[in-house]
């Protein structure tokens, strides 16, 4: 079945129809059960499917997340919902030393490790410092944890799926604007993890993004194309494991490359995408690859400092622009996404 | 309490109210582009422990720091300054309203990642005892903080070294729109906490006089005998867990009696105190109007003022 | 308890002592090469509480697990191939003494960070309460673990929705050199968890039917009123923290009169239960020849035993 | 005056120094007084400054990073140590979400933020997968944390004191194999953070190393100096704020480089340092940069998997060699540092 829908039905939907399909597949977490129900991404499931299988916790993350873990040892396909990624580094001992090892550990004996992290990453209503983190490299660093990344309707929805049948812990990121962003879902339509997606063609230059970066690409890539630059985008989806081929493929062929990844750049994803991408296409590259990412400080609140320490498309289309040599096009008369325009306080 | 005493902590108790209440009136311009937890209910255990604390006690919060901010620090300047991220802002508009803070008038740190900044006021106990001295620092927090495990590390340690850090559990039995009846598997907080090595006390959080009289009791106590403190004040917050609106009509809760309400309105329960103790109404409206207009003016001021200038983004992250 | 079940306890109490005894005489050859966690002194509490569990229950341990895998799986050819770092070993090498488990036979994991498998047992406890069925499930730990905040989340948590997990906290009054009196802050860990809706008891761990009996107990109690069980078992921990050695030179300790050891030494205590329900010195040496030849067999097989292959280091990361 | 120490001493005497130079410097932690004094490096503390300034705690990570944050916050300069890194995750809130943000946060009202977590990192004996974490990449990826990493005993002594001198977060990791090294260390010599150094000169190719790298590149540069090959070896020392000039100059001289980081590689500071370097030396580099660092697996226990785990001096010869497009030379005869020459169990 097809249906136009928000980001945020995609992900409450993927989780009903996993729920449906299987009913060792539960949810909690602070909050899932609410009226506002994680920004409406498990909306229904409470209705659907009970207490006892959509539920609250105590501000206890650390031993729920080793909950999480011991939940899924005993045979259960937990997914656990943080409504700030922020709020997942209480949980990091068990995410890092018992989670990504554990499998390891015993050698192999336990099978499964069917555990699903989702947390909300992405700006808010000046969300600050301590809640605008994405850790998407962080997670991705260490052995034993899948990363993802959808960035659209379709991918929220598949990727969810895919993720939750997946028996290895995987840890999902999504991105609070990225919730509003309708589009067509077609429920049969799979999508597993470790792919890159193709989402514009184009043979000048490569654009490779993570999350909302990818809505920032579309917009640049048509400021682009306006001055005849036909940019590529590839959405990385998959941050670990890494679908380095697809991205490797894009590059060969344009040459030049711009890796956008929605965070920090230091000792970040956007340092291994560029790494990969200078070592796999030495020949190729017609010039380095440029990184943009956050301004390497804290997030701050106030809105004026909050659009510089963000990248956009913006940002985007003068790197290009250094890239190719060419000089600033006026983007004085350009309406550039912003966030009042969908969105009002308080969070 | 003599009136003069009264109509002094009036001034502050009305100050935070209409200071919060202007944040309502003025919230939906979209110009205050910070979350906003406010503390209606609540206003009345900042300024009675702050009042009965040491004045150069060190103190911490959370994100619902906005009673605490102003209790301890008296700067409405910087508070609608910082909401307004302008320049004029305490923290120069990077913090906005969670992590409000005013360290050189007591307000170390708040934080909007619930329970952290307990076992960092635990640290600045140490720092006391390290210098001989064992001073009060008091950490304000709210129910839910006492789920987290650090709450336990931090009890567990100031006790075993006898620190003086007063623990500020601020109850409203909800954590966002949680129950605690659904968080807390113990017969209430006092006899969790009683099996260690503290001093304990309960208090009815609504209200002024019975806030400062507890703080103060537990005060004495950890003086006498150099233990942390818990104190455990109850109140009722009245508005959503975040922003500035009422949220009767959603179902995890049901809107109070209003007789109810105004029990559990601090605000108005103290100007009955203060008539009991003589205040004549006019002095009571004398000292409202002289905060309506210091409230009028400063976020007046506040909307006025300049942004930071870009080059602000990248200051502070190293000395 | 009669004879016959007092020598089958005996047979695994002395297994895990043999084994025990057995890696310290090979530890210097330095062939295995994994910090060892000796639990000489505490073979009664693993060896009790399994007894009095129910045998399909899921357990959970910590690095000092040696008593708990061998009680719980009796695999002593793995256990050994798992500390000789062999393809033989339970967890093909990838393990060592810390992480020993067996999962198919209920010992599902351990940890070396201490207190990590607390919530996790907490997990395997929710799991079986949303299969309706709320079994048994049990957490093995040291007294420094119920320091860390995790163990009063999981505490909490599993006392609010009266999981019947069972907490077994193995107290040697040491974490590392550390004394319990420069850590904790409480009157005693059964008066600090007992303000939480669990049951509690406490019994001495040395003493292989005073854990059996309070082991049964508390899950009799857990049985009739599902709620968390808090079971507290006080031993004597022999040697060093970790690896082969007595360590009574140093000053954190004074090494106790031989009286008091004997009385400490689990394995002499139970030999005397043995003596006055009649067991003869033959038979007990009987049990105690077979369990020697066993451990030898196996200590030779592991020793020459292969390594696992290249391959196997990219093996097991994800599914 | 200078002494022939082990890097072990070289700790301790820095701390001993810092603490008679500053009565606001204390050492904390698990283990920190007792007699094993973690392997050495709190040696004479007790004795000297007294267990006011020289204390043990609880099994409470959480809480003592917190704990180390207020005493800083309240004007002191808290040293933490913590036996292994892997535990310092239990304490990442305290250090993401407060001590790398708290001083931006506040407007940089809150002056100075002077905290060092020391933590040892490093094989041992069977270490497993919860006890040999590096983490600098994953620190270094915060603003608002120094991150050091000595790899000499004068580092080690050098970057201490200048780690507890600085006004800022500061997260010092050191090699477990390191601390029975000898060297010469000057109490004279200061090194301020934020310098590489160039450990050793040649002109055919750069070693970029962190911590026990280093140990492992000289070894390397030996063989290969036997075959003709200089090889360059840059110590980082400093991961954050990074050197990259230093670097950067080795590059464009050698033409080739490897980055040899003591932790895995992807998305580690081997990513961002390969990215760096193509970035800056994009005309200069003959061959694309290699990255050697662990498996991309978590750490066995047992030992023929953990010597494939590990890089080597043997790896970097290897790696070297396919670089310059040179055979592989006969390293049958050779002896490598193996951890038996200089160690027994059990930790
Ligand atoms: C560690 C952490 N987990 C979750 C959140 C999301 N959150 C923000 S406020 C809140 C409720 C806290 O309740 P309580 O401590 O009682 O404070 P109150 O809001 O009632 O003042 C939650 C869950 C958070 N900020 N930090
Ligand atoms: C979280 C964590 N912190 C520190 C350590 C280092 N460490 C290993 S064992 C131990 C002592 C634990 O004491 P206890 O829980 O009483 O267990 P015991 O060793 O006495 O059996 C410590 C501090 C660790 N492994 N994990
Ligand atoms: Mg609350
Ligand atoms: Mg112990």
């Amino acid at each position: 079945m097809k249906r136009n829908i928000q980001f945020r039905e995609a992900l409450s939907s993927a989780l009903a129809d996993e729920m449906t399909a299987d009913p060792s597949v539960f949810v909690f977490g602070l909050d899932v059960p609410d009226h506002k129900r994680i920004f409406g991404s498990t909306a229904g499931l409470l209705e659907k499917f009970g207490p006892e299988r959509v539920f609250d916790t105590p501000l206890s993350e650390d031993a729920m997340t080793g909950a999480a873990l011991g939940a899924a040892l005993a045979g259960l396909r937990p997914v656990h919902v943080h409504i700030r990624v922020d709020f997942a580094l209480l949980g990091m001992n068990q995410i890092i030393n018992m989670i990504s090892n554990l499998r390891y550990m015993t050698g192999g004996q336990i099978g499964k490790l069917p555990i699903v992290i989702r947390a909300v990453i992405g700006r808010g209503w000046g969300q600050s410092a301590q809640h605008s983190k994405s850790l998407q490299g962080m997670f991705a660093h260490f052995p034993g944890l899948k990363v993802v990344m959808p960035s659209s309707p379709q991918d929220a929805y598949s990727l969810l799926r895919a993720s939750i049948r997946d028996d290895n812990p995987v840890i999902f990121l999504e991105h609070r604007w990225l919730y509003d962003v309708v589009g067509e879902v077609d429920d049969a339509h799979a999508v597993p993890l470790g792919l890159a997606n193709v989402r514009r063609h184009g043979k000048d230059i490569t654009l490779v993004c993570t999350s909302w970066m990818n809505v920032e690409a579309h917009k640049a890539a048509d400021l682009l194309a306006r001055r005849g630059v036909e940019a590529e985008i590839v959405d990385v989806r998959s941050i670990a494991p890494l679908d380095a081929a697809t991205i490797l493929k894009s590059v060969r062929r344009t040459g030049r490359c711009i890796v956008a990844d929605y965070d920090w750049s230091f000792c970040g994803f956007a340092a291994e995408l560029a790494a990969q991408i200078h070592h796999g296409c030495f020949k190729e590259l017609k010039a380095p690859v440029e990184r943009v990412g956050f301004a390497h400080t804290p997030c701050p609140t106030t809105r004026p400092l909050e659009n510089l320490f963000y990248p956009s498309a913006k940002t985007l289309v003068r790197a290009a622009e250094r890239l190719l040599g060419l000089d600033e096009m006026d983007l004085s008369q350009e309406k550039f996404y912003t966030y009042e325009v969908n969105f009002k306080g308080p969070f | 309490m003599d009136k003069a005493e009264a109509l002094g902590l009036y001034q502050k108790l009305y100050l935070v109210r209409r200071c919060e209440e202007k944040i309502r009136e003025e919230y939906f311009k979209d110009e205050m582009k910070t979350p906003v937890h406010l503390g209606i209910g609540g206003e009345a255990i900042s300024v009675g422990v702050v009042q009965a604390l040491p004045p150069a006690a060190l103190t911490f919060g959370t994100y619902r720091n906005h009673a605490l901010y102003l209790a301890k620090t008296d700067d409405v300047e910087g508070f609608f300054g910082e909401l307004y991220g302008r320049a004029s802002g305490r923290c120069k508009g990077k913090a906005g309203s969670m992590h409000l803070c005013y360290p050189e008038r007591g307000l170390v740190a708040t934080s909007a990642v619930v329970g952290t900044t307990i076992p960092v006021a635990l640290g600045a106990a140490m720092a006391s005892r390290y210098r001989g001295r064992n001073e009060v620092v008091a950490a304000f927090f709210g129910d839910g903080a006492t789920e987290e495990g650090t709450f336990w590390e931090s009890l567990n340690y100031a006790s075993l070294r006898g620190l003086r850090l007063l623990l500020i559990c601020e109850d409203n039995e909800l954590a966002i729109h949680t129950h605690v009846n659904d968080r807390q598997g113990h017969e209430g907080l006092l006899s969790a906490v009683s099996g260690f090595r503290c001093h304990a006390e309960r208090a009815d959080g609504s209200d002024l006089p019975a806030v400062l009289e507890a703080a103060r009791g537990i005060l004495r106590k950890m003086e006498k005998d150099p233990r942390p403190g818990f104190l455990h004040l109850s109140y009722y917050r009245f508005l959503e867990h975040v922003g500035p609106l009422e949220d009767f009509k959603f179902a995890y809760r049901k809107k109070p009696e209003e007789k109810e309400l105004q029990r559990r309105d601090p605000v108005h329960r103290f100007e009955q105190t203060l008539a009991a103790l003589g205040a004549r109404a006019e002095e009571i409206a004398n000292v409202r109007s002289k905060v309506d207009e210091r409230v009028l003016k400063e976020v007046a001021a506040a909307q006025k003022a300049p942004f930071p200038e870009p080059s602000e983004l990248m200051t502070d992250v190293f000395v």
